[in-house]
């Protein structure tokens, strides 16, 4: 039963097309790693699921609903920057995905109290406990995206989007983001995009693994035709492995 | 080793820093001996201690009809207009540049409107501005809005552009309508740059404000440069202008704190 | 006009104006304005010419200019004014001043710095006619701001300039100023006085009444030498009392209201106003739309008129002044 | 959906850009139809039919005296004294910010200094600039000069500094010296900035070439402006006005059209 | 014999020590890769082989001359970010390593053309000959740290400075830089410091591997001591392997 449901996607910016005849099904609570070549369109593709940007042609639904017309709480984001608000503190940054949807964009009160009191809560869930006054500014790279993603579940998103979330941390964050990820996955039900730079990282943390790449390709001009989903792989089961997928596409053909 | 690289220590520093205003003292007082020696009544540059008497005078005694110090009258006067008008500048900046800045519709009807507005010059059309706004205490303040105001506007909506637009993304999937993202995304990021553009109004917010009082007035340290400037009392005029520059650079250094101050996420400029 | 009980006057610093600013400090005005059941506000407007384009924009119900600049800015623009109250005429507050020696006739070939189209100006072209020179003679007029006139002589660009008090006993205290004509070379051409809208004063008989009664309140204080009085406008011009007694010498003030009725009822005024017409006619200052120089129709006290009849615009008028006089307010 | 996320399609963002401009003109027509109708020779806001006439005329009849057409000689006047303050201004803007920005001992000793400089109202020293550069065309532009030049030295030392210090280090590893890397790194990249910051001061270089020439002058627009004032001639004022508008539009196009074509590098702003 | 040898070098910013310590030999030629946690000193200790900054005690000498003041030609670097000129096109980015010795940063004539001869020359070596005239901006990040390399290397330095030089590339891109690495590195008698958070990256690459670390550590003051060199592997003896490291250093303690 598919809850996210992408048709016959097209996108084009001006007459250079950049995606071409996407379709895909996603069943409710996947985590779907998609990776590709620099500038193949993944960030595209995301920003059509988020509802940033409408396709050229095609439609995206959610749960059935008819196509989003812009980004909305039911959908999350993770950029890999400015992801989160420089100028509030750790606290209010989580804050915020409550106090947002007022009129003001303000709490008052016993309300005021208690969205902290949760936020407080979620800040020691990920660890950020002991910054809660501090400005991201002073956080280090996996703290500020850690901070990201406790924001974005904060608003109870029904699908989540990542956008190279840790793409500029060092392995070691990296590894501890993994496991936060992976605990997160387990606790709720969300189904996630993830876009990575990173196969292993995508084998490790996807349900499936999607691969967008250029079907056909002309060398003389590498921009005539758009990318697609040239492989949907099923993480769980390994002999479709890394090795043949790193062969057989233009992922790692340099951009 | 390079220039570049060469850092003065901090006596050499601080040193550097007193000698360009040394310069223009010492240049001053040259210049004014010069004069007065051929001409010992010479008004032009008067010496560096008739400045000091005059200010002495100044700050000190009072108005012989009324006993009120005049300085300090004219000081509270032109400041209330200077901060009034700068204030209603900064309001208006800050209103128009979000909404410039934010929504497409206002972006396309008055851009281009501000940019033409900003090349009106205003002292050309003072008579229209004095019969719409009348003589008194508005058409002064009314002067440095309109002096200013163009800048701040374009300045701060090209600041609003800048917001990566990722963090409006952000914003819109937690939930936040156009006002919330107004409110509490773009204006807390500006305020900080809206200091800065305030900062760099002064200069100019002081030009209309003095040429304001120049033309309809009776109190304010633009009214009094101009009422003796018939007599060429430069004593006076000097000691006026080393004053407005003085209390120019502590607003500067005010708001340069202030800034510092209520937004310590944001980096220090110059 | 209609009817009405709030009346405001503008003004500008100069010498035979300063009463007015003590009138209004000193609350000579609001008690006449009181006996008269109105109220009267006297604004100091520091830019003269300003002051004239505000009342001609109908801000003010009266403002303090010279015939010339009344002719030109309110009557030229159809705004039908009377002449309330001749205060003073110049009489060497206008200077035409030269570096170094020389006379008028030395003039030729050189620039002179003066505000242009302003009673200096007139002036200027009155002295040239004296020696037989025309403005086409000199090496051009410079328009030079009264406010910078002082610093503007300190520098060697300047060769002669014409100006007025205070700027001219500024000026001659330089070494080497030369004055080579003044306004007592044309006595009573140059004449301060205070205007009011022609309807208005038809309307309000009590707002010429009361205005005309604090302002010779105040001569009958000036004339006695009152030291307060004196003072105060002394400090206001930005001088101190003996400055400004200085500049009071070289103005024919009219101190007593019958001396000024007398005045704005000879015949000589009649040739003055022909001559500022001819003189703004040349400079286009008339108006685009001025055929000539008898464009604008000036009435005076004993009802003849230079000019167009049909366009009567600026009116003299010795009712309020004989009142006055006549100690009937 | 929410209104920062909706645009408008090209004829109505044509249509809102317009608005603003008919809704003056209108307002203006309202305005000046009252008052005529009260007073039929009122000067202070002419019929629009009229200004078009007084501006027929003055662009295209010649002096009564001397056959000229003033406003073609008052326009080559004032742009030439406003093209030479305003270069002057941009070239020690360029110079000093550059020694500011890049030398630790220019910085230590200048940028306090001009801080000051910045705020010292420079209409209140005309008389003293008169002495030093006498009344000719030097002091208008030199008061150009003086009014712009601290905050284009300020706003491009700045900017240098702000250069991203691994591009420094960069030049320094492939041998260059502190001059090459101000000739070939800083310089270059502060240029369109400096078009950007000459454009925002514009508004006041013009404001202090009218100004000038209302000091002491006998041609250029500013001086038209202030003669005529002496009667009231809005008609002439506003075509000056108007056209003072458009050419600063217009110098503003260039220069944006220049800055994207010299440099075309450098992201575009507003 | 020594090369490049650093002596007893301590480095603190204010009163918070960065580096303890640090003792260091290398021999001409040798790709020396150096890893560690996110905020340990790695690049401090770039920037002081640089000359760009100095120590607060010790001393770095490159063959036995005096420490330098500041950067100069014998060092070449490659950053992250900003290592190409934004404002000249590709082919006068090469050419700057030519010009940039002149007075005026100029070259005419005869040597001018010369200059960009061998620029277009480099260009097509490292695959950028069909963009020369192109600016940075319009170039992939590949393709900027190529040319990057290319204008480091063309100034001949004596050592190669290399910050995370690929951290912002995409696995594809940085497998093809590596190549290019190994070629270059093959070619000249270069001595390269390469930092980055990649381990297995730095084992490819480097003739060594350091490991920089604080080898005292107090959990309630984390900035309390500074890092030293805690490891130095010979990447060619494979069995002291990448797994014993990740577990015994701190390397991978989240920041
Ligand atoms: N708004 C836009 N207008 C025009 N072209 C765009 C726009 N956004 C993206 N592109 C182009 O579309 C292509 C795909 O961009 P996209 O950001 O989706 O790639 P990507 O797969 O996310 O690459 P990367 O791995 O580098 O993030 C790129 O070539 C980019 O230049
Ligand atoms: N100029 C400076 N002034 C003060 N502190 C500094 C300065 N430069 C770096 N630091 C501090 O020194 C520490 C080491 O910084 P450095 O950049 O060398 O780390 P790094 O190992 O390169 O980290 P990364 O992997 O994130 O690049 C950091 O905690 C940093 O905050
Ligand atoms: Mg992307
Ligand atoms: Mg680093």
């Amino acid at each position: 039963m598919s809850f996210v449901t992408v048709r016959n996607i097209f996108q084009s910016y001006g007459t250079r097309p950049i995606l071409e005849r996407v379709n895909l099904d996603v069943a409710e609570g996947t985590f779907v790693s998609i990776v590709g070549a620099s500038g193949c369109g993944k960030s595209t593709f995301l920003r059509l699921l988020l509802a940033e940007e409408r396709p050229t042609r095609g439609e995206i639904r959610i749960d059935g609903a008819p196509p989003a017309l812009e980004p909305g709480r039911e959908r999350g984001v993770v950029f890999q920057r400015y992801s989160v608000f420089p100028h509030m503190t750790v606290l209010d940054n989580i804050v915020a995905a409550d106090a947002f949807t007022r009129r003001f964009g303000l709490l008052f009160g016993a309300e005021r109290r208690a969205a902290r009191a949760r936020a407080a809560e979620t800040l020691d869930r990920i660890g950020l406990g002991h910054m809660a006054e501090a400005y991201p500014a002073a956080l280090s790279g996996g703290m500020q995206q850690r901070l990201a993603i406790g924001q974005a579940l904060t608003a109870r998103p029904r699908i989540l989007l990542l956008d190279e979330p840790f793409g500029a941390l060092d392995p070691g964050t990296r590894l501890a983001m993994h496991d936060f990820l992976l605990e997160l996955k387990a606790g709720t039900n969300m189904t996630v995009f993830m876009v990575t730079h990173d196969i292993e990282e995508g084998f490790k943390l996807g349900d499936r693994l999607i691969v967008f790449d250029k079907p056909r390709w002309d060398p003389t001009d590498p921009n005539a035709y758009g990318a697609t989903i040239t492989y949907d792989l099923d993480t769980r089961r390994r002999d479709e492995g890394i090795q043949t997928l790193l062969e057989e596409t233009n992922v790692h053909r340099p951009a | 080793m390079r220039l570049i690289n060469r850092k003065p220590g901090r006596p050499l520093a601080l040193f550097l820093m007193l000698v360009p205003f040394v310069a223009v003292i010492v240049a001053y007082m040259v210049g004014s001996d010069m004069r007065l020696s051929v001409n010992p009544a010479d008004k032009l540059l008067p010496a560096p201690s008739t400045i000091a008497d005059t200010a002495a005078r100044l700050f000190t005694e009072g108005d012989r009809r009324t006993g009120r110090v005049l300085l300090w009258y004219d000081t509270a006067v032109s400041l209330r207009r200077l901060g009034i008008g700068v204030g209603i500048a900064a309001l208006s900046g800050l209103v128009f540049g979000l909404l410039i800045g934010l929504l497409p519709h206002v972006r396309a009807g008055l851009a281009g409107f501000v940019a033409v507005l900003s090349m009106v010059p205003p002292l050309a059309i003072l008579p229209i501005l004095f019969i719409v706004f009348g003589l008194g205490e508005t058409s002064k303040i009314v002067l440095i809005v309109i002096g200013i105001t163009p800048f701040l506007i374009r300045d701060l909506s090209q600041r609003v552009i800048d917001i990566p637009r990722e963090q409006i993304v952000k914003a819109e999937t937690l939930g936040a309508s156009s006002l919330v993202i107004a409110l509490r995304v773009a204006l807390p990021q500006i305020m900080p740059r809206l200091i800065q553009a305030v900062r760099l109004s002064l200069g100019p917010a002081w030009l209309f404000l003095i040429a304001a009082e120049a033309i309809a007035s009776d109190l304010g340290l633009g009214y009094r440069i101009f009422l003796v400037r018939r007599y060429l009392a430069m004593d006076v005029i000097l000691t006026y202008v080393l004053w407005i520059t003085l209390l120019a650079f502590l607003i500067d250094l005010v708001l340069r704190w202030l800034s510092r101050r209520l937004y310590p996420w944001a980096g220090a400029g110059l | 006009a209609q009817e009405k009980t709030e009346f405001r006057v503008a003004w500008s610093i100069y010498v035979g104006w300063m009463p007015w600013g003590y009138l209004e400090d000193s609350g000579i005005m609001d008690k006449w304005a009181e006996k008269y059941g109105i109220d009267v506000e006297i604004v100091q407007i520091n830019d003269y010419i300003e002051s004239i384009n505000q009342y001609t924009a109908g801000a003010f119900d009266g403002v303090s200019a010279t015939n010339m600049d009344t002719l030109s800015i309110p009557a030229g623009g159809g705004v039908d004014t009377t002449a309330l109250i001749v205060g003073d005429y110049s009489n060497g507050n206008d200077a035409v001043i030269l570096k170094g020696e020389g006379g008028l006739a030395d003039l030729a070939g050189k620039p002179v710095h003066l505000v242009e189209l302003s009673v200096s100006h007139y002036l200027l072209a009155r002295g040239l006619d004296s020696v037989g020179l025309s403005e086409a003679d000199l090496d051009g007029v410079i328009n030079t701001s009264d406010a910078d006139m002082i610093a503007a002589y300190a520098t060697d660009d300047v060769q002669a300039v014409v100006t007025w008090n205070p700027l001219v006993s500024s000026i001659l205290e330089e070494p080497g100023a030369n004055k080579v004509y003044d306004s007592a070379d044309i006595p009573g051409e140059i004449i301060d006085i205070m205007w009011v809208n022609t309807e208005v004063l038809a309307a309000n008989p009590d707002f010429g009444k009361a205005l005309t009664g604090a302002w010779y309140e105040v001569m009958g204080l000036m004339a006695a030498g009152d030291e307060a009085a004196l003072t105060a406008m002394a400090e206001a011009s930005g001088t101190d009392l003996a400055g400004y007694k200085a500049q009071l010498e070289s103005t024919e003030m009219f101190y007593d209201p019958a001396d000024a009725v007398a005045f704005t009822s000879s015949d000589a005024l009649k040739e003055t106003m022909v001559n500022v017409a001819a003189f703004l006619f040349d400079k286009g200052i008339l108006g685009e739309g001025a055929p000539s120089p008898d464009f604008v129709g000036v009435a005076y006290p004993d009802g003849s008129i230079t000019g167009d009849p049909a366009n009567v615009k600026l009116r003299y008028d010795t009712t309020y002044m004989q009142m006055a006089a006549d100690g009937a307010l």
